[in-house]
């Protein structure tokens, strides 16, 4: 029990670390929570008026199957990872490794990554799975590489956090933050030099700008006119850590205006006030007007990496050092997917019954993906030994060859 | 004095050299350091010695933990810079180009009482990439300059802290997660010093020189019953230091059992069997040699694929029936 | 000759480099050398307008002591470099290595520098020489060192882009382009930690800017509120690469904008100017307010390193690839010690004859220094294996020892 | 075909495979790649290829400069990132976390056609610290998932720089001073390719293995007449590529020799020698093994220093002498 403290309380895997709590006020964070919570109340077919950011979007201005499929992506997003944390607090079917889930950011990655084209590039990062599936990455190979299967994305190579669908414009996700920015910048020069109008987006949190590649990413950008966006998923914290103790910009998209580029803070919480700060991102990006600089200013409904605070059936996690179970709760109250939901009913988009339709459908869907990864085969232990070049193996020194 | 583990035993060691010196600063990222012993003791340093020294709060930028840290002890206040497992060489050309050169570069007038504690993951599975990387420290080593330790019990660590924290010039403590509770053994309450460059001998042996650091050395220790039980005498040596390398009592040994196994989680190229086995070739003509290490690749996610692929115990001890081979 | 041609194109080496001209447009340059042109020739005793930022300086705000002082210092700064360069071009003394003139640059130096304590610190890059002088680096040891002869700063160590001494808070000159912003960041907190009040300046070109560890540095002053002052010292050139067509920024301080601190530029050909603007910062800095990002607007009349384009007797270096003529010519009409010279007998606080006898006086130590350094002792070829360590040596591994 | 520098030779493979690939690109930072050859034939790329795909303006940032050019590989368009010679680690950490890691981490789906032109100075007096270094090329071979090359003349550097140009797979090229105008050897004009991974014998011989590449191999080519003269039969080799490293070419010729000296610019300790001498230590048990290379110091400037200290052509003599005697 005391070993067992010491443990938790430090090691050097950080990922299950809690450092105590830095005793710092959330002032900032819940007082914009607040101001999400006051103007999203109001719903009306004329005009949505997304806070934070000071953009308003319409209903109107968006086809029906734009406004469902972003529900529908959305549900997707959340309703597999919601899944795999079900399994992985069951202790089923013997889950291991790091797991980052987007769970309350659905607005942020989908809202972006709706404004692009199949052919256009992502760049994502460790809290990716949303990303993903947004841009349009398939389930079933999702959840056999989580299960570290051969007919897993990455061959059972990568797991959760490394998924990557080149032939969807998917670069990957990455578990070091940062280079993101550089990738994206430079499939954003490669674009220009195949004479194309890709674009091409990097996902980072707000821990990520504080990091010379993303200044390197930006600047370049900037410099050459690359059709290259950065998206500063900004939920509030670094693992334990809160953002205000970390930059002194209160806005992050503030950097923009010393790089002279284009730069907004958007509410996260709201996918259609994402999407339309986004859609004048790739306009100028596709235009030749070079980088944009967004912050979708959002939160994690769940805990940093893992389990922890988490509950079967209990969305968010609660009584982590780090935070406050009603920080927790006012952002929860801004959760994206139901408050589309909403408008889509009380606009008359869809009606109660197409939208548990659509709930229904999603979950086959991610039903199906987890049966398929179960029955998927493990990898050889022998393959770790591929893919470090193309085409041959290297050499098994593990064993002394005498 | 209890079965502490190695983080507790660093901190214990940083909380001395801290109440001793009124300037001594940590900069670190979002791992505060706190831990506890069995005995339910606690050490937080930042309550303790407050948001200057050891601020608990700062950015995700190891460059800045390292550069500045090397700019705080460029002005004579000694510095310790914690960086996370995954970035082992996030920092590299700065320590490279700067942290090792300035005492040469200079003349001699360039101080640098840095300690670079460098968390390090290991082969463990599920991680994949960049989680779960070993060998790094072979990297450092090979750096003019620069000191490089590699504890693999919580004595050793809190020995070499000290030793570290006492030096004049930059030294890298890698702390790898099998070392934190890896080899259970009782620390003192009261500070000590194991000089950097001493290696241990952990079991005498006529047989078979194995040589390994770190996790290697974990499985190393896990292995020697066998071994035993399988009539080899193997004498286990630890360098615990990679710069200074302790290479007499390594070269001494294989003069004596005429074989040399190295086992190193690091990969096979360039790692530090290559360094101990160059040397000893050297030294000792006609002795036979042999690596196992982690293959040249990076590593693996799936369990069945690393696991594989780790020089661990069962995999010591079927290299060492080979070296025993005629 | 032809051999020679391909080699003196393109060699690894980039210090012999020459790129060809890029062709790009010298109107930023030129508009600004124009502005300063026009400004400073209005010399009076009540204002003295310094161009390009907007900030006038009077005579009357300074003692006599710190006005002489400075034209002593720049005086110095010049006389040293330009002595070296006449021995280079000599041929005399067998001197070799690298060596990177400041000459045009001296008001930068001295203007800031002048503004500080002996016990602040500085951090200088590879054109360094002006700011040791300025911090008051020893002339013998400076020139010794120039020599590689024992009695160097260095010890013959480091030769001229490493001169360093930590006595005189000089934390060093560094051959690599950025890590002085992190060095400065670091001295300033320990200052922090020490409870002192001492102030901790970077040094960079306008090719610094765009290297993560400027942003790191500049960034980590502003969270911690670090005594840290940034001098980007924009002379136009990296090598042979023009300025603008490296950043997208005009002036290179805006970046402050982005970070939340202060920042101004400044017409660095006028120490009386950069010396107002400097004062600014470390008073911000003693107080705990913050570094300060300062760029000045300045020129190197000579080439990036070396000789090319020089003549004895002659100020500037002539007929490049990379610059016009004429742009060197209106630079140098913009020098900043006859300009401070012209001041201050304008202004009779010195009299020409005054004057002279300050070059006199500096003349004298510089060749004093030549003398001490031709009469020193070559290094002994087995030191090259001390101070890796401290107190102890390397082994000489160049040699098998069976 | 004329007696062209390496820098030319290089610039005549990148002109041909531009010349077919019509998105090749190359990063580089303040060196526009423009060469002539003694007949005075210029290439200029820039002039050749414009703006786009040979950028002759940007910033010092050798990040942008490798990354981008990761991004600009990972999207289908082959890249190469040319870096000056005194950054030859400033972006190591993405060289080793990303570039070496992504085709495997990735199950196989990222491929990686870039290649990393690395200019590197090498011993040379008056620099100091940063600007003569040497050795690098051994921390990359360290790194799974690279490739690394090291031509010691033009005609090498033409056909390896054209093989790691139409290699799947990332290749650092380390060009070093010295071997610009190295050994002087007549450079076919048409494209050729060095496959990556072939050692070239220099010399055979009986008495004595001598292995070096680089600025080594050049410092072992002047030593080779002395050699003779002394009635030394040395067998050289220049293994050129570190990864994959050919090793089986060596250890045949130690085979025959008995005697194996490595010679390198590099340090001391953790350095290529290490790596040669331990993998043939491990098959050829009872051979005699010896290694010249700079001391485990940063070089400084002063030219008595550093020339004392660099492994030069009577450096090779004395060591060779001294692997003779019995
Ligand atoms: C360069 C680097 N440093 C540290 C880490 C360890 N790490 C992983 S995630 C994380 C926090 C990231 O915070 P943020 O960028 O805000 O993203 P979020 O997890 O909140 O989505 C850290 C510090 C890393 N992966 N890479
Ligand atoms: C990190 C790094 N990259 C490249 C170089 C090579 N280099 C030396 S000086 C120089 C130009 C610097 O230009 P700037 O910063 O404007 O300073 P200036 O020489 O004009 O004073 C370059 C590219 C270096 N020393 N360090
Ligand atoms: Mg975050
Ligand atoms: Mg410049």
């Amino acid at each position: 029990m005391h070993e067992d403290k010491s443990e938790t309380v430090m090691t050097p895997d950080e990922e299950t670390k809690r450092p105590a709590r830095g005793g710092v006020s959330r002032r900032n964070f819940l007082q914009f929570a607040g101001a999400v919570g006051a103007t999203t109340a109001f719903v009306s077919k004329a005009r949505v008026a997304s806070a934070g950011n000071g953009w308003t979007t319409s209903l109107d201005d968006f086809p029906k199957e734009k406004l469902v499929g972003m529900y529908r992506t959305m549900l997707k997003s959340r309703t597999w990872e919601d899944t795999f944390k079900e399994l992985f607090l069951a202790g089923k079917d013997g889950l291991y490794g790091a797991f980052h889930m987007s769970i309350g950011m659905e607005a942020s990655s989908v809202g972006t990554i709706s404004a692009l084209r199949e052919d256009d590039y992502i760049a994502s990062n460790h809290r990716g799975h949303s990303h993903l599936i947004a841009k349009g990455g398939d389930l079933n190979k999702m959840s056999a590489e989580l299960f570290f299967k051969q007919t897993g994305y990455n061959k059972g190579f990568g797991g959760s956090m490394h998924i990557t669908d080149v032939s969807k414009g998917i670069l990957g996700m990455n578990g070091i933050i940062g280079p993101q920015y550089l990738f994206a910048a430079g499939a954003g020069y490669s674009a220009k030099v195949r004479g194309t109008d890709q674009v091409a987006v990097a996902f980072g949190g707000d821990g990520s700008v504080n990091n010379g590649w993303y200044y390197s990413g930006l600047r370049n950008a900037a410099l050459y006119k690359l059709p290259m966006i950065a998206i500063v998923e900004n939920n509030g914290y670094q693992i334990a850590m809160p953002q205000e103790r970390t930059n002194n910009l209160r806005n992050l998209s503030d950097l923009g205006a010393g790089l002279d580029i284009a730069y907004e803070t958007v509410n996260g919480m709201d996918v259609l006030a994402v999407h339309t700060v986004m859609q004048r991102a790739v306009a100028r990006a596709r235009a030749g007007e070079g980088p944009t600089l967004i912050e979708t200013k959002t939160y994690r409904f769940m805990d940093h990496s893992g389990l922890a605070g988490a509950k079967p059936g209990v969305l968010g996690a609660f009584g982590l050092p780090y935070r406050s179970d009603s920080e927790v709760r006012a952002w929860i109250a801004e959760d994206p997917i139901p408050k589309l939901r909403r408008q889509l009913i009380a606009n008359d988009i869809i009606t109660d019954a197409e939208a548990d339709q659509v709930v229904a459908e999603v979950k086959q869907l991610v039903d199906d993906s987890i049966e398929f990864a179960r029955s998927s085969p493990l990898t050889i232990p022998e393959a770790g030994l591929e893919n470090v070049f193309a085409g041959t193996s290297v050499a098994a020194s593990q064993f002394v060859g005498i | 004095m209890s079965n502490k583990n190695s983080t507790y035993a660093i901190l214990e060691a940083i909380q001395h050299e801290m109440r001793n010196d009124p300037h001594l600063t940590m900069l670190y990222e979002y791992q505060r350091p706190v831990a506890a012993d069995p005995l339910g003791n606690v050490i937080d340093l930042y309550k303790e010695f407050g948001d200057l020294r050891i601020p608990d709060w700062g950015p995700i930028d190891e460059e800045w933990l390292l550069g500045g840290a090397a700019g705080i002890a460029m002005t004579g206040v000694r510095a310790i810079s914690h960086l996370p497992s995954m970035t082992t060489v996030r920092c590299f050309e700065l320590v490279f180009n700067q942290v090792g050169k300035l005492r040469h570069m200079t003349g001699g007038q360039v101080n640098m009482p840095l300690v670079v504690w460098q968390d390090a993951s290991g082969r463990r599975p599920g991680s994949a990439g960049q989680h779960a990387d070993a060998g790094q420290e072979a990297l450092y080593a090979a750096i003019p300059g620069v000191k490089v330790v590699i504890p693999a019990n919580a004595y050793d660590a809190k020995g070499l802290f000290t030793a570290a924290l006492r030096d004049p010039d930059p030294v890298i403590f890698f702390q790898y997660g099998a070392a934190i509770n890896g080899v259970q053994i009782d620390v003192p309450d009261d500070p000590y010093v194991i000089p950097l460059g001493e290696a241990a001998i952990r079991q005498e042996g006529t047989d078979l020189t194995i040589v390994g650091y770190g996790p290697a050395a974990v499985e190393i220790n896990k292995a020697a019953p066998d071994l035993k039980s399988f009539g080899i005498s193997a004498e286990i040596i630890d360098p615990r230091t990679l710069k200074p390398l302790p290479i007499d009592p390594i070269i001494a040994s294989v003069r004596k059992t005429g074989r040399l196994l190295v086992v190193d989680h690091g990969h096979e190229s360039h790692g530090t069997a290559s360094e101990i086995i160059a040397r000893v070739a050297m030294a000792v003509p006609g002795a036979k040699f042999g690596r196992s290490t982690f293959p040249d690749a990076p590593p693996p996610g799936a369990r069945e694929m690393i696991a594989w692929m780790t020089p661990d115990a069962p995999k010591v001890v079927e290299a060492s029936k080979k070296m025993m081979q005629p």
